[in-house]
């Protein structure tokens, strides 16, 4: 399983972009430190674009308040198709520990599509990147 | 003062070139992972009573009571309660694993839960006997 | 600066002659590579920034208001994820407050224990920031080599912790686990090479001129404008104030652990650089000893879930400055009102005032340097006010600009972008994207 | 006691209030709304109090209170004032401490409370563009959290 996922991960080249939904930084900072020499997810050619129009994978971290929703739906829509969407942490997932607060939504699937969830608060670099290896597995 | 120049760390770039590469092996070998790593929540349902105390304290409101009817104990119909987890939401902070007075709880290794299936994060362990 | 016949006409219908050079420059909110909206409208005239006016917001999710309705343990979770670089010291701070009110005393090894994971947080902080000032200043292996070395002092925190970013670590009165046992030798090897690291860091910072180039002499602001306007942290200290929570107002372990706060007159974003990495080193030195020095004794107390009624503030120093909660009980189970003030809410008063005068390519160094929450600079959007065309640069394109317009020689072709860009006139700009 | 207190406490007997310590190095204020002012310029000027750390607001039922919470080196001092809930307007501090003007508009959005003289009191700083005109501010008690979400849309449909 594992030999199938890395190989279709050699073959396609993800890139990646981020966008940051009003999250806490946690998520964020594990995603960029995946990229860093230690863990280094460009291995597997996931590489962090600055602008939607070059990405293949949108990663949303934190809940979605009122000001990023049309935010987030408008980055969306200028990703070229296929887009994947990958949430990140219990905030993207459900809205986590700020479920309830008046300006948190209940997760981005409520404004766009989501492809994988990745639990934790923050997950490890690992997790993100068993969770992005694992979405690239079950494209195509 | 040091003297200005371009290139000062190139010194250290052939230096770092003849250590062994920080980079892990993951995902091609396991990772270690620290004795108090906080992973994923986990639950004896033979140890659970059904006390709700972890709905109680759970700062991110994962916990929710499922009634299962009742129990005859002597002449008293007692209600018999278990807890569904929705981890997709669990913050790990691992309150609940410590409020818990009978060790029914625990906060395992595996952080390997990414998943396409949000409702496949239900725990539902507990309720399905 | 030459105008077409077309322009004047247009600036004669406006009547506002000064509209020819100035323009509006939305910055932000969606930024492509890292961290939290944020946005600002930057007023420029040609190349330099004449006024900057906030808004802030975008990761507005109504913390305070949730806090009234949920138990006061459960708060301090909330309270932790408020941010995910400095979560400990919100917990640490927001506990305090509620200590206050309960009467108990926190134990003394709790205390300690709490030194160690705070100092330990603001390593993690200040290594974070200079890499990412090495990013931005189109040094990436700076960037590189501080965010593996961070990777040491998350490993230790993750092996007392459980977690590599939110501690989960304070409760009220105490904290929740002890200190592992046979780490004392690990913690103090690992901080002694740090305090190399960092050390040689210094050195780089101070002799490599692609450094040098992109920080000195950028984002000047007197010490008097800095004190008006009520900077924390590193951002009044680098300006030779001597404002630090931990030596005003000591809480935790900090009156009986040996501290040193450094201050700098330099007063430019390279001074920053210095300062944060040199505050390293004392937090280093400050771990170790508090590791060697760690007294025995129980870790908690445990609290009625019920907290006497009272009024109580707490402030702490945070890796970016000062942080402040304020906490109001009418004797419940809940709290009645928590107020949280996060140290760059207080600094963005500050960098408003560093960025006026600055150069478009300075913008990401000058607002890194106050160490946001730091991706605002990510996306920018560009909005001519003589044709009503805007156009977006992303961050990335922004980090290249900036690069381009202090190393021309690096390439031939931005070398022709930044000759174009920097004859600061608008017409160019928009010939050329 | 340090000096900076005394010499507060000896001012606020001048003016007609006094100086309640709360812990040992934190102490209260009660100041009309009216002296406000004067009394931060004397504060900043005089006893060198110049370290804004934050205005809180408070939601006391009929009134609400604004606190000026000030630090100068072990002291935390909390100036203390209120407005009736009815017609919440205060005076601007801007002119005397420029840091305060993002806690204002903070406090503005928060409570509505109007600030006189501040430049920036009609922006928005925290709440959404998309904020209701009609809905209440936020941190009153009487604000309903499920009725902002409704408001907002950030309730998601009910299946």
């Amino acid at each position: 399983m594992l030999e199938k996922l890395t190989n279709w991960a050699r073959k396609r080249s993800p890139w990646v972009f981020h966008i940051n939904a009003s999250s806490c930084n946690g998520c964020d900072i594990e995603l960029v430190a995946s990229l860093m020499p230690r863990y280094d997810i460009e291995r597997f050619g996931a590489v962090l674009v600055p602008s939607p129009k070059h990405a293949d994978v949108l990663i949303v971290t934190g809940v979605v308040n009122a000001q990023t929703k049309d935010r987030l739906r408008r980055v969306y829509e200028q990703l070229p198709d296929p887009k994947y969407v990958i949430a990140i942490g219990a905030c993207a997932a459900t809205g986590g520990v700020f479920k309830g607060c008046y300006n948190a939504g209940q997760g981005i699937q409520d404004v766009i599509p989501v492809d994988m969830f990745i639990p934790g608060c923050p997950p490890r670099p690992e997790a993100i990147m068993y969770g992005v290896l694992k979405l690239l597995g079950e494209v195509k | 003062m040091p003297q200005r120049k371009t290139g000062a760390v190139v010194p250290e770039m052939f230096r770092l070139m003849l250590e062994k590469p920080t980079t892990e092996a993951y995902p091609f070998k396991p990772i270690q992972l620290p004795e108090r790593f906080r992973g994923k929540l986990d639950i004896d349902p033979a140890k659970c009573t059904g006390c709700q105390v972890c709905a109680l304290v759970c700062p991110a409101s994962v916990i929710t009571m499922v009634d299962l009817g009742t129990r005859k104990v002597g002449d008293r119909d007692l209600k018999v309660r278990r807890p569904l987890f929705d981890l997709a939401s669990c913050i790990l902070c691992g309150e609940c694993v410590d409020n818990c007075a009978f060790n029914a709880l625990e906060l395992t290794k595996q952080f390997e839960t990414a998943t396409p299936n949000k409702a496949s994060l239900l725990m539902n362990k507990a309720i399905v006997k | 600066m030459s105008t077409t016949p077309e322009q004047q006409k247009r600036e004669e219908s406006v009547g506002l002659m000064e509209y020819s050079t100035e323009s509006l420059v939305p910055f932000g909110p969606i930024h492509p590579a890292l961290k939290e909206p944020e946005y600002f409208k930057l007023v420029l005239e040609g190349e330099r920034i004449v006024n900057v006016i906030p808004r802030i917001g975008y990761v507005h999710r109504g913390l305070e208001k949730a806090a009234e309705s949920r138990p006061w343990v459960q708060n301090m979770y909330m309270f932790e994820r408020t941010c995910g670089i400095c979560s400990f010291v919100h917990s640490l701070c927001y506990g305090q407050a509620v200590e206050e009110l309960t009467m108990y005393q926190v134990p003394r090894r709790a205390k300690y224990i709490r030194t160690i994971i705070a100092e330990m947080e603001r390593i993690h902080s200040h290594l974070l920031w200079v890499g990412l000032m090495g990013h931005w200043a189109g040094f990436d292996t700076l960037f590189m080599w501080v965010w593996n070395d961070r990777e040491v002092v998350l490993d230790l925190v993750e092996a007392i912790a459980g977690n590599r970013v939110h501690k989960s670590m304070n409760a009220i009165c105490g904290v929740r686990r002890d200190m592992p046992e046979n780490m004392e030798d690990r913690i103090v090897e690992r901080m002694r090479f740090l305090t190399d690291r960092a050390r040689y860091y210094r050195d780089v910072i101070d002799s490599e001129e692609t450094m040098l180039k992109r920080t000195e002499n950028i984002g000047r602001v007197s010490a008097e404008t800095v004190e008006k306007l009520c900077a924390v942290g590193p951002m009044a200290r680098y300006v030779g104030l001597k404002r630090d929570v931990r030596l005003n107002d000591p809480y935790a372990a900090y009156d009986e652990v040996p501290l040193d706060v450094i201050t700098t007159t330099q007063g430019d974003v390279h001074a920053l650089l210095r300062l944060r990495l040199d505050e390293l080193v004392v937090s280093a030195n400050m771990v170790a000893y508090a590791v060697e020095n760690l007294p025995d004794g129980p870790i908690r107390v445990k609290v009625p879930p019920i907290i006497p009624a009272g009024e109580h503030s707490s402030h702490c120093e945070a890796p970016r400055g000062e942080i402040f909660y304020f906490v109001k009980s009418s004797g419940g189970r809940t709290p009645d009102r928590v107020k949280s003030r996060q140290p760059t809410m207080a600094n963005i008063p500050t960098a408003l005032e560093m960025l006026k005068g600055q150069t478009l390519a300075d913008i990401p160094i000058v607002l890194t340097a106050i160490d946001p929450c730091f991706g605002c600079m990510d996306r920018m959007s560009f909005y001519d006010t003589e044709t009503n065309k805007s156009w977006t640069w992303s961050g990335e394109e922004l980090r290249q600009y900036g690069i381009n317009y202090y190393f021309p020689e690096r390439s031939k072709k931005q070398r022709d972008l930044a000759r174009a860009v920097s004859s600061s006139t608008n017409q160019c700009l928009r010939e050329d994207f | 006691m340090s000096e900076t207190i005394t010499q507060l406490g000896k001012y606020a007997e001048e003016v007609g209030t006094k100086i309640t310590p709360l812990r040992k190095n934190e102490s209260t204020i009660e100041v009309a709304q009216d002296r406000l002012k004067l009394f931060v310029t004397y504060l900043v000027n005089d006893v060198h109090v110049r370290h804004l750390m934050t205005i809180t607001g408070l939601d006391l039922g009929q009134n609400l209170a604004i606190i000026y919470n000030f630090s100068k080196e072990r002291d935390t001092i909390h100036v203390r004032t209120s407005v009736p809930k009815a017609k919440p307007e205060a005076a601007s501090i801007v002119d005397i401490i420029p840091g305060a003007i993002l806690y204002e508009m903070e406090l503005h959005d928060m409570f509505g409370i109007d600030f006189a003289g501040n430049p920036w009191k009609d922006q928005k700083l925290l709440l959404p563009d998309n904020w209701p005109a009609d809905l209440p501010p936020p941190l009153l008690k009487t604000t309903k959290t499920d009725q902002i979400r409704r408001r907002l849309g950030l309730e998601a449909a009910k299946p």
